[in-house]
């Protein structure tokens, strides 16, 4: 089923020091796909998400992509306290040269669609809640029109409403605009309902241990099939295991 | 020290704060010699370094007896310390000192660059006084470079900014000591003392320095104010006759090199001569910095008590 | 803590803290009295006496003239210095190579006396004032240098990711991620070196008879005349202070708007510290 | 990049670091060749007769007791100076109203000539050598101040809240809050005031007489013997990188202990920077 | 059923500056229990939960409680960056004056006892992952012996198991030694899991529009239960708007 690979990862290790940390993991992922890593707390997944945008070198292995505008949302918001929000969401307008009125007014465009209030533009970021935070975090990434999307736990912060809301901005701009995405989340709902693939870190160092292929198109996930699809992965002892929910039944409810 | 009462008997200990210059040989022999101990049981001999230690000294009434230049003194007379001129030590100190062979004359300056330090101070005034006595204007006919210190200047001039610098001594030898072991010649060209009185038509002399001292000690011990005086006059003979020892009497004392020492006493124009007696002289001398300069010595001459007479 | 009270306390935060500043200025000249009254005029003239004659002085035209080109020396030495200490100083802070390599000079030109200079400052530069504007650069230099690699070192690593992963051109990532964030760590070095250059000015003029404020003080000091030198460290002074409530104190206010707290919490908080 | 390659990058790092350093000093022990050279023995003493004349004056035993004369006075000056100046740096951070209170005085302080204070020191301490140390807290205290002052501003809101929820108390708060972030900002400015201290108590040595290295330079220069006025301020000079290296660089790199990056892919990005 | 209130809320309302952000809400916690806040991001949960603590003033109103020692967990970790992990988790303990060996000795215990690896004791703030920080914060909280927890979204950055685990750590302490809790977090299975009564804030400025009372024991609080007690929640009309997912259906899925 999938074409030629946009983003393929060959038998990539990394280590801080004397401590590994990733160990031979590989995979690749085609051009307007959405790849899910999950895997246990401190297993990997935002090294290897820095590695994928090039931020950082891994020890050993490859990482081969043609995408010419990665883009991050980090685990944590890493907002420019000395920016209010608007200029925080145009950071990379004007990394790329935008005009001052134009960043502006993009900027102030996309604060609207993540649902912020046209008076949180003028607010600096210690002023702001961490979901609002984060929620600009996701515009500044959103406003340099990518073409390879780096997600780490993106919609943590987010209540329910505006997590679903946020899910399915993000899956139609990537339909649209045929994106490619990596996701990390902990939320094996999210995972579903927004990826074309879940791949299962874990161990120490993490190795990729599971990988589910989630066929059905976006549009046609419903909560039912999410549902089940959850118990689905849950089902499957490596899965279950990388995620210590062995013990705990398929409770999807979580 | 400070307030003890002061009584008839003998001191315990004495201190004169001499000037950081070579005339102060002449009080370094006198502690040497015991000239005071009819007075004191022990005089000791302090060089200061600065004329801000100087004048705290003074005024916390620390230093009874101070080396001093003379407008200095009246100065503080005038503004209210009580201080009198105990006596003039050196006559004229001041030299044009020069590369080249070319000036022979003050009116052999003009168009020329001179380096000197100490703006506004005496000697600065003095040359500028002898400048326009020689009917050059110091501003446009010859171009005056000023620094902080003689040090400066002697660096300066050496280095050959300029061909001619006005040095006080012992600079002006420690210039020529410099000069012969760089391998340049440098001459004293003008002696501005001389030129000074050949100008204003009196003696080639100028009361320049000499000791200072404080009104208290006057009232309190008149006989010590008198003995340091004429084991001052005793002494300087002694210094005047045996330069070499007085050379190596004052390396001690004065942390300068024996042979800058006795190279430049002969160029001080020492010569002991108490205030009352200079006061002619004071005058003159006073009167024509006052013209360059009013404030100089406080505005005024100072009044009959400033002149101490043995 | 509702809005109006808060702005109320802002305000009145403002008009206490113009309070405190003359406090302090009028503190400093009861001292000042206090001094006079007990040393005497020749140590230290009265304050009317030093506002007299610096007002004459004023009248006479000699201030302005020597103020203006002490003022031209600090400053232009401060620029200097401010460019080169923070140019190199972000190196330094950027490179552990070049710390190393400018470091010890930095350390050179702060210890070295200016009195070791200024024969050779001379030579450069004649009896101009550019003499006293090196010694200025030569000791404010490794001051600002100093503010300026500890503030490029200490910029946050995730900050600098994030500038990274937009792929930030040069002068915007200075402009932008940098400097901002320097700007904490300059400020206080530059408020320092801006104070520093003409007290080290004057000191320069002096050593070097270059003119100026120092010249006026050297005379004064010649003619024993206090009140008229203390005058002359007078205009200095309110020179620093005007220069520190219509310059400084503004931008000190400016550059902390990011961080302003909307309620007073944290500042009830802080005077628990006290 | 593994454990190896990194270890091994971080001991080729401070190996090139000690070069660039040595570097650094050879270039300018080349300029002052240089320099000696084009301006002779009377302005700039040859590198080799001023080691000579240091290694002389050693041997006299004139060199040691003026050392430690003046590295007292500054060292004295220099600690009551970072006490007062954090101390009141701190509170003047804490509170605005403080702030305002101090400011005009570290102006003040900053921007008064030394000689302008001689006269006065002199009278409070005699000529002993607590005149210097007095000029170097005058000069350095403020430096330190500003620094203090910052660094309790700038400290992260959130942490100063966490650590009020905690109830920490005082001393604790001061100690594992405040004086971890502060040293960011102190460290700069303690570094520069170290530096300046001996500069500036050789200059009041210099301007009060009260011995120690000051006295030693001014007899020099009043004999003109340029060699040994320059052995007096390469003493100084030796002294400072002494203390650079020995105990401000260890100082500067164990407080960076907790920024410091396992990889090496951030010094790459800053290297993009220059 | 509610015994005498240990915290009780009166009539609060709170703005910075001009913007309201709370507006007279009411309630009150009984010893023992754990009440949850939940709400659309930014309505104002964590500045409620730093009133309650007393770390900011509310502009009307009152906050009422006897506790001695509230404790916060903050949305951002807050970890002093110039201490490693074990000193982060003994801040609290030094703060009380516990000698030194014995607090790091307890932290360490801690450590473990979040999940935390041997290894991960010596690392600091910035070498630790995400989901580790919040452990830590965590971890310090604890450390300490409240009887007030205040939690800010305390294990959003975990994975499922941790989650489960550090749950049923936290709800066992409050069973064990009678503390109070208020939790704020925007997973509602969470809420159900772990909270005696789950307050919903909603509106600008927010007002509570809902109140659910879970009555059930946690220990029997199984995977069904959970679910079902979800879809009750978001069958609440109120609560459905205030988390806007009126339009989504009942999915408990999330
Ligand atoms: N700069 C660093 N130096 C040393 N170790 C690090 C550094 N950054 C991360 N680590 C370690 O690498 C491991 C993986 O970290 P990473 O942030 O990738 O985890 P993660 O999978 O994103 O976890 P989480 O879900 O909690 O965010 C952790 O054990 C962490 O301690
Ligand atoms: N210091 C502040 N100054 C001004 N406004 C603030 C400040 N802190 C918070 N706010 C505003 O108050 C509102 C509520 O913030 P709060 O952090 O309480 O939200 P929250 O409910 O915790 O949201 P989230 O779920 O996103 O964390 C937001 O609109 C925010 O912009
Ligand atoms: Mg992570
Ligand atoms: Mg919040």
């Amino acid at each position: 089923m999938p074409p030629a690979p946009a983003l393929s990862i060959q038998g990539l290790s990394h280590s801080f020091g004397p401590q590994g940390v990733l160990d031979d993991v590989t995979f690749s992922l085609p051009v307007g796909r959405v790849g899910c890593l999950i895997g246990p707390s401190g297993c990997g997944k935002s090294t290897l998400l820095s590695m994928i945008g090039g931020l950082s070198e891994p020890t050993h292995g490859t990482i081969a992509h043609a995408f010419r505008h990665p883009v991050f949302v980090f685990q944590d918001p890493c907002l420019l306290p000395w920016r209010d929000a608007r200029d925080n969401v145009a950071f990379g307008l004007k990394a790329q040269g935008v005009g001052r009125n134009e960043r502006r007014c993009r900027a102030a465009r996309l604060m609207e669609v993540v649902g912020l209030a046209p008076d949180d533009v003028g607010k600096y970021p210690h002023e702001l809640s961490g979901g609002m935070r984060q929620r600009v975090a996701l515009a500044r990434a959103l406003a340099i029109e990518p073409d390879l999307l780096l997600l780490d736990e993106p919609f943590s912060a987010l209540d329910l409403g505006l997590r679903r809301q946020m899910q399915a901005l993000v899956r139609r701009l990537i339909d649209q605009r045929n994106l490619t995405a990596v996701l990390v989340t902990h939320d094996l709902a999210e995972a579903v309902r927004l990826a074309d693939c879940v791949f299962v870190l874990s161990g120490k160092p993490a190795r990729l241990t599971a990988r589910h292929d989630i066929a059905r198109p976006f549009a046609e996930r419903d909560d039912g099939f999410v549902h089940s699809e959850v118990n689905r992965l849950l089902s499957d002892p490596a899965t279950a295991r990388a995620l210590a929910v062995e013990d705990m039944g398929h409770g999807g409810g979580q | 020290f400070g307030g003890r009462p002061l009584s008839a008997q003998s001191l315990d200990q004495f201190t004169i704060n001499a000037m950081p210059a070579t005339p102060s040989v002449v009080v370094a022999h006198l502690v040497e010699n015991n000239a005071l101990s009819a007075h004191v049981a022990k005089a000791t001999l302090k060089v200061w370094r600065t004329p801000d230690q100087m004048r705290a000294g003074v005024l916390s009434g620390d230093m009874k007896v101070f080396g001093t230049p003379s407008y200095s003194c009246a100065n503080m007379m005038n503004r209210g310390v009580p201080v009198r001129l105990m006596n003039i030590m050196t006559w004229g100190l001041l030299y044009l000192m020069t590369r080249g062979p070319e000036i022979r004359s003050v009116s052999d300056l003009a168009g020329k660059d001179v380096v000197l330090a100490f703006r506004n101070d005496a000697p600065d005034l003095i040359f500028r006084l002898v400048l326009r006595r020689a009917g050059l204007d110091p501003e446009k006919d010859l171009k005056l470079h000023y620094v902080g210190t003689p040090t400066e200047a002697s660096q300066l001039f050496l280095a050959g900014k300029t061909e001619i610098a006005v040095l006080p001594e012992p600079a002006s030898s420690a210039v020529i000591l410099r000069g012969m072991q760089a391998g340049i010649s440098v001459e004293r060209a003008i002696d501005l003392t001389e030129a000074y009185g050949k100008l204003t038509g009196r003696a080639p002399r100028i009361a320049q320095a000499g000791l200072g001292v404080s009104e208290d000690l006057v009232q309190s011990r008149p006989e010590l104010v008198k003995a340091i005086h004429e084991a001052c006059v005793a002494s300087a003979r002694w210094v005047l006759n045996n330069p070499a020892s007085a050379g190596r009497l004052g390396a001690d004392y004065l942390d300068l090199q024996p042979a800058i020492i006795e190279r430049s006493l002969p160029w001080f124009r020492l010569n002991i001569t108490s205030a009352a007696e200079a006061r002619p002289e004071l005058e003159a001398y006073f009167n024509d910095l006052m013209e360059m300069s009013p404030d100089i010595v406080g505005g005024r001459l100072p009044d009959d008590r400033f002149y101490w007479g043995a | 803590m509702n809005w109006v009270r808060d702005r109320a306390s802002r305000a009145l935060d403002y008009l206490w803290g113009g309070w405190g500043a003359a406090a302090s200025l009028l503190l400093l000249t009861a001292l000042w009295e206090a001094g006079h009254a007990a040393y005497g005029t020749l140590v230290l003239p009265s304050p009317r006496d030093t506002v007299a004659a610096l007002v004459r002085m004023g009248g006479d035209g000699r201030l302005l003239p020597a103020v203006v080109e002490t003022t031209g020396n600090a400053l232009g030495g401060f620029v200097a210095a401010s460019l080169v200490g923070g140019v190199l100083g972000a190196m330094a802070g950027a490179s552990d190579m070049m710390r190393r390599l400018l470091q010890p000079i930095a350390t050179l030109m702060l210890g070295i006396p200016a009195i070791a200079w200024v024969v050779l400052a001379l030579l450069w530069f004649g009896g101009s004032g550019l003499a006293a504007s090196f010694t200025v650069v030569v000791t404010t230099a490794p001051i600002v240098f100093s503010g300026a690699a500890q503030g490029v070192r200490t910029l946050d690593g995730d900050l600098r990711r994030m500038a990274r992963a937009f792929r930030v051109p040069g002068p915007m990532l200075v402009w932008d991620v940098y400097l901002p964030h320097m700007l904490s760590y300059l400020f206080p070095a530059l408020a320092s070196a801006l104070a520093l250059s003409w007290k080290i000015a004057v000191m320069a003029e002096l050593l070097s008879g270059a003119g100026g404020i120092g010249d006026g003080l050297a005379t004064a000091r010649v003619q024993l005349d206090t009140v008229k030198a203390l005058a002359w460290v007078l205009a200095v002074v309110g020179l620093l202070l005007a220069l520190e409530y219509l310059l400084l104190e503004p931008v000190r206010r400016h550059l902390q708007t990011w961080r302003r707290e909307a309620q007073g919490g944290d500042s009830a908080m802080t005077r628990g510290l006290l």
